[in-house]
């Protein structure tokens, strides 16, 4: 079972210290680990059977997530074997994908998905960045924000504009790009939540026509589901972290003395920790809902919809928990000594991953 | 545990969407529609339809007439009946005292009363609540004193909900002071037309005499009317409370009224030209209803997969009712908000069979505020979501 | 003072009984009750000096209502004094004045405001009702709803359009209507909250032309003031009734026991006390601001920020210790037969009346 | 108290405005609009400035060097400095430890202490909460023992906030330990270079190592440093801690926010070709965000209103600590979430004094999740929101 051996994995490898210790490293995620993720088959999960996967279906991937979520590892799971692999395997071609995924899934390739710009926010549609032909290549230039792993990436998969006007829904193609390559300049950077990203800007960057995945300007709603997939593994690790939260809270309240008692024998904080588990079981529901629901046979348009509702109403779940914990926890709630306030803000940053809230009940009110 | 049905469970759907399509009496469904409130008689009528095509009780054993659906089954037929707006069986006899029977009874009670109950012959209420005995129940008082072959009742009921339809009561009476108060309560079934029994009605702020007070002066009950053991009540009682969950969150009325309230929402006009469905702030709250209800949806569905896996409905079973209730009176307030100025009439006679006046307001915007204040109820009754969040603490975080 | 008279008023002449009795009554309001309105002077309040009036205070009427909102007094006191009265007084000839405000501070007029139709909401604006004219007369068609005190009022105040399209800024006009006049029709019913109201049709009614109130095709700003003070009146009424909620409330949990001891002793609840009683203290507040501000010098948009801001927040007061109110109290809180399940009737309608939270926070914000 | 100013208020406001644009260092103002983090200097130079014009600690009665200003010009000037970003003074001298010196100091202490606190010539800071004593302050241990003319000082203190910078501290001790806890405590201020104190930073979630913990080891205290009577300590800090509320709700910094966000929604993309100005459900949060604000600022003037008439501030006062921190604590949600993605990178340096480098988002959008996170304390401290609701049940509602 995934959830036995991530939680063997943590037990072994993976402390609070551990994580702290990696957070600190220069990469920021460890290579030991990487390879261990290799070694137990993690990194086929997100693919298909015909693709040398697992068989890529979300309630595996959700599994390892939850479990994930719990620990707070940092390895860049989401955006090289999701995000980056995703989007090979959805659009590439057999070669893309016996150059890629099979490395990728040997633990020897690390990706970055390119997808967001300044004044895009959330949409995916929303691309300023160009790609113009020339001969047998493509011109790159433009700049996107906060690539997840952007630093270790390899490879980049960009979302560029090789026609249409910023917005047009047609025009937009999904590009491999050596991060080496002449022009490209990354500024990396840690995140609040101890996940390294970086902001990556193209200058005229000469990128083979061959690298363009699929069919030119028809990538965005392969980019869409792709996402999707992303952000339900993300929800699905926020619903293991929320768990944490919850746990660490109520024991906590049962050892900490305010007044001569514990403060979890107080009525009001008891029915507070009440309202936080609910929330817990709410946000687990949902993203079990999602996850069955990318599953199955639905319409592309009800499984983008049930990713939405997953990830709004997990979004409250992490404001209502996370907020809770902290306050219930008091003062060292709020101190880097302890892992719950780590559990905190990376339950903030995944609130904002791919969307928060209000986007995503938008999203799901108009789809 | 799926989200998309198998290829049986689609057949069935499509079942019980004919049954529920030829069967269901119109009149009573175009009272629905109206929102005229359903009689004794439509009631009855409609549930003996159900028992006659051997549907009447979907949770019950299949030894003494239940249907043998899986968990899922009864989640579509549920779904359908609330598509449909067919009210389900009133819960007392059908939900609350045959399980009870089936489960504590002896053989000759379970012969004397669940063919009436399968049947709808008889119309039962449910004595459990007191004046001073709101969520801390085990304090009640109404006595029952044993004498030669009888019990004597005295005391008063109170919540009680369409007592005045009801043949039959069943009681929670105490039989023995002297221990703890869990101790000391028996399981009585009481006929109501013993002498020295009456009901008075208890009117709720909707205005509808919806619930009644029940008061016993020296009622006789043959002791062949206990359940069970003397003094095991209390035992009775609290397995009922906990099982018989199915539905308690309300999902697919939850999602029809989500449905119907789309549907007005862009015939409502916003006052500045095009309809409520513009509005950004109303859409979104329709939004928020519809992925919580999807949340519960879905949690419900985990408690039914554990249930199918052998496992005893757990006191996760406390979030369905707190949520399920909370959404619908969210739901309620929706309602309340879309209908605007024409939710202030109170005209409860239109929603009365027979009225033929002029209405005020269309599709039932006159009794959204009624609605609101009578679904108040829904958090405080069948343990209140205080004592739920109490079950959740004690028995799950172990606070 | 104004409070002491009304308190003293409500202790002789106006219980819980008392005022059953008047809603029960075929008037739904008690002559008498409003005779000594009369004779204590408060129908002389909203008006000013020059008008005859106490002063027209918008913080003299804030007390004044928040006393009626203890009490729950449902006498025709803001339809036919702030909003008929107020009509006339804003928009009125001397001698439509010396017809009207007269008789009425005398208690011996009774007004209604006919201003709302089906179709347009909140938004005063929406007239369809419309105004012909024919020589001397007007042709007056149209429907209103939920005209407060429409069954008692003899006189109307009704806003028609005179010209332009339906929610035309312009082209509307407040015309005097004899509630006896050919071509009145009305329905008339109590309301949830125990109040009296009619839905009233017009079918070719004639007017004189000297009926209209100012210049013709000119009333909306005026309008909408005059519905801003009964806004404000009624914000007003709903904080003093959210007070008397709390301290029920409160009393009740002092001695209602169960599981041995007075459920005022959980913890739980009495945090939810405190919820409540900080509502009520932010109602009462922002009420005081935005009367503060009616009586000032500010601009009209800053006043009719004040009272939507006033409006939005108190009925979010309205929802939250409503029903904790009720919830609290348990089964009994929702019967007819306890003062609480009033209180919590009469403010969800305020709620409601002229626009509620949404509609006015979205005021708030557009102006 | 009136919703309009008085003349001599507006000339007063004016006054204010003019001082601050002339006087308020430009450099300290570039820092604030950069959210780049003050330094001690930056603190103890603006506080001398105020102390030049006699505006440095206007809530001090006048004999000490207060201002003799009216509820009202208190509120002006508090508007005024949040209007211009300017920081207030560094709470722990000019706000807790002077007004119980003097109001329960000797004239020896008084003349000692207070002229260098309003000079801004002495930093101090608080040593109150321990690390087992949260909200539970009473149970303090850190102990006092009498021996000769000195305590010797042993314990523990936490939550010292800036105590890096401190050249005092103020802090309950314990100096007797066989009464009832809150009856043992007395109140000593310390010179933080006595041997045997140890500061130690504690880093926040933010990052910052913005408090300490604070390490007494054998420190000897002169017994003149003892405020008041021995064993009194406990009530000298309960009357600081309901008096100096002026400002406690931080309306005068949450509207200037709200402003500011109102400005920078208007210029933030909304990634449809709009800005967030067009988006109705963050319009509306704004919205509300204001009208509470709105609701808090007039909840204020009624308690200063009160106080202004002779009444002590009571506890009302609770509720504004509550309610402040509250809507403070949206705002800094709403800052959040207008820079989406950009709040998410953690480059704490590129706010820090001399920082050259290439910044990453526009605004101090990249401080917006640090602000949220570090602001979480401020439900906690300073009497968590739940004293503050036990506050209210007990003294208030009498529960």
């Amino acid at each position: 079972m995934l959830q036995d051996s991530v939680q063997k994995f943590v037990h072994r490898h993976y402390s609070f210290d551990d994580r702290n210790a990696i957070i600190d490293s220069g990469s920021g995620y460890s290579e030991q680990c990487w390879q261990l993720f290799a070694e137990l088959g993690w990194l086929t999960v997100p693919f298909r059977e015909d693709d040398g996967g697992f068989g890529g279906l979300a309630t595996d991937m959700m599994v390892l997530m939850e479990e994930f979520g719990k620990a707070m590892v940092v390895e860049p799971f989401v955006p090289t074997a999701v995000l980056g692999g995703g989007l090979i395997a959805a659009l590439g071609s057999a070669q893309h994908k016996e150059q890629h995924l099979v490395p990728l899934m040997e633990g020897k390739l690390q990706l970055g998905a390119a997808l967001y710009e300044a004044s895009g926010r959330y949409n995916l549609a929303s691309v300023g960045t160009t790609a113009k032909r020339d001969g047998d290549h493509y011109v790159v230039s433009g700049s996107k924000i906060l690539v997840l792993n952007g630093e270790a990436a390899q490879q980049l998969l960009v979302s560029v504009r090789t026609q249409g006007a910023e917005r047009d829904e047609h025009g937009i193609s999904v590009v491999l790009i050596d991060a080496a390559s002449a022009g490209v300049h990354k500024k990396a950077y840690t995140t609040v939540d101890g996940h390294r990203a970086a902001q990556i800007s193209f200058t005229d960057v000469r990128v083979p026509v061959a690298n363009c995945l699929g069919a030119e300007g028809e990538a965005l709603s392969a980019l869409r589901r792709v996402v999707d997939r992303a952000t339900l593994c993300v929800s699905a690790e926020a619903v293991g972290a929320l768990d944490m939260l919850l746990q660490k809270t109520v024991e906590y309240s049962k050892t900490r003395k305010q007044f001569g008692t514990a403060i979890g024998t107080f009525q009001a904080l008891q029915h507070r920790m009440a309202d936080m588990f609910i929330e817990c079981q709410l946000a687990r529901s949902i993203v079990v809902m999602a996850a069955m629901k990318l599953d199955s046979d639905l319409t592309e348009q009800e499984k983008a919809r049930a990713v939405s509702a997953a990830k709004s109403r997990v979004g409250r779940a992490i404001r209502k928990v996370g907020q809770e914990a902290v306050q219930l926890h008091g003062g060292i709630g709020i101190t880097n000594e302890l892992d719950v306030g780590h559990l905190f803000k990376r339950v903030t940053g995944i609130e904002t991953l791919f969307g928060n809230s209000d986007f995503h009940t938008a999203r799901f009110a108009s789809l | 545990m799926n989200a998309s049905f198998t290829a049986e469970e689609l057949q069935f759907q499509e079942d019980a969407r004919q049954f529920l399509e030829a069967e269901f009496p119109k009149d009573i469904r175009a009272k629905v529609e109206q929102r005229v409130r359903l009689e004794k008689d439509d009631y009855v009528r409609w549930q003996k339809i159900l028992y006659k095509k051997g549907w009447a009780a979907p949770n019950w054993p299949e030894e003494h007439g239940g249907t043998g659906w899986t968990a899922v089954q009864k989640y579509i037929f549920a779904e359908q009946m609330a598509r449909f707006g067919a009210p389900e069986p009133v819960a007392f006899g059908m939900k609350m005292v045959a399980p009870v029977i089936y489960t504590y009874g002896n053989e000759e009670q379970k012969k004397r009363f669940l063919p009436d109950i399968l049947a709808s012959n008889v119309w039962w209420c449910q004595g459990y609540s007191e004046p001073n005995s709101g969520s801390d129940l085990a304090s009640l008082k109404t006595s029952a004193v044993r004498e030669g072959d009888h019990y004597i009742v005295n005391g008063t009921k109170t919540w009680n909900t369409l007592g005045q339809y009801a043949d039959w009561i069943f009681c929670l009476v105490r039989t023995d002071n002297s221990v703890k108060k869990q101790e000391g309560i028996s399981f009585l079934l009481i006929d109501m037309k013993t002498p020295g029994i009456k009901v008075s009605p208890i009117y709720l702020i909707d205005g509808t005499p919806e619930v009644n007070e029940v008061y016993f002066e020296n009622v006789k009950v043959p002791v062949e009317n206990l359940i069970g053991e003397e003094n095991k009540g209390w035992t009775y009682a609290k397995v009922l409370l906990t099982h018989e969950r199915t539905n308690i969150a309300g999902v697919p009325r939850s999602k029809v009224r989500l449905e119907k309230l789309r549907m007005l929402a862009a015939q409502t006009a916003d006052g500045n030209g095009g309809t409520l469905s513009d509005d950004p702030i109303f859409k979104n709250k329709i939004a928020e209803a519809e992925i919580q209800v999807l949340a519960l949806e879905y949690a419900e569905l985990r408690a039914l997969a554990a249930v199918s896996v052998g496992k005893a409905p757990g006191p996760e079973s406390s979030i369905l009712k707190v949520v399920g209730t909370e959404v619908a009176q969210f739901i309620d307030e929706l309602y309340m908000e879309m209908a605007a100025w024409q939710s202030l009439p109170f005209v409860p006679d239109q929603f009365v069979e027979g009225f033929s006046g002029e209405e005020i307001g269309e599709n039932g915007e006159a009794a959204t505020a009624l609605n609101y204040f009578n679904n108040r109820k829904a958090s405080i009754y069948g343990g209140s979501n205080e004592i739920q969040k109490n079950i959740i603490c004690k028995a799950v975080l172990g606070l």
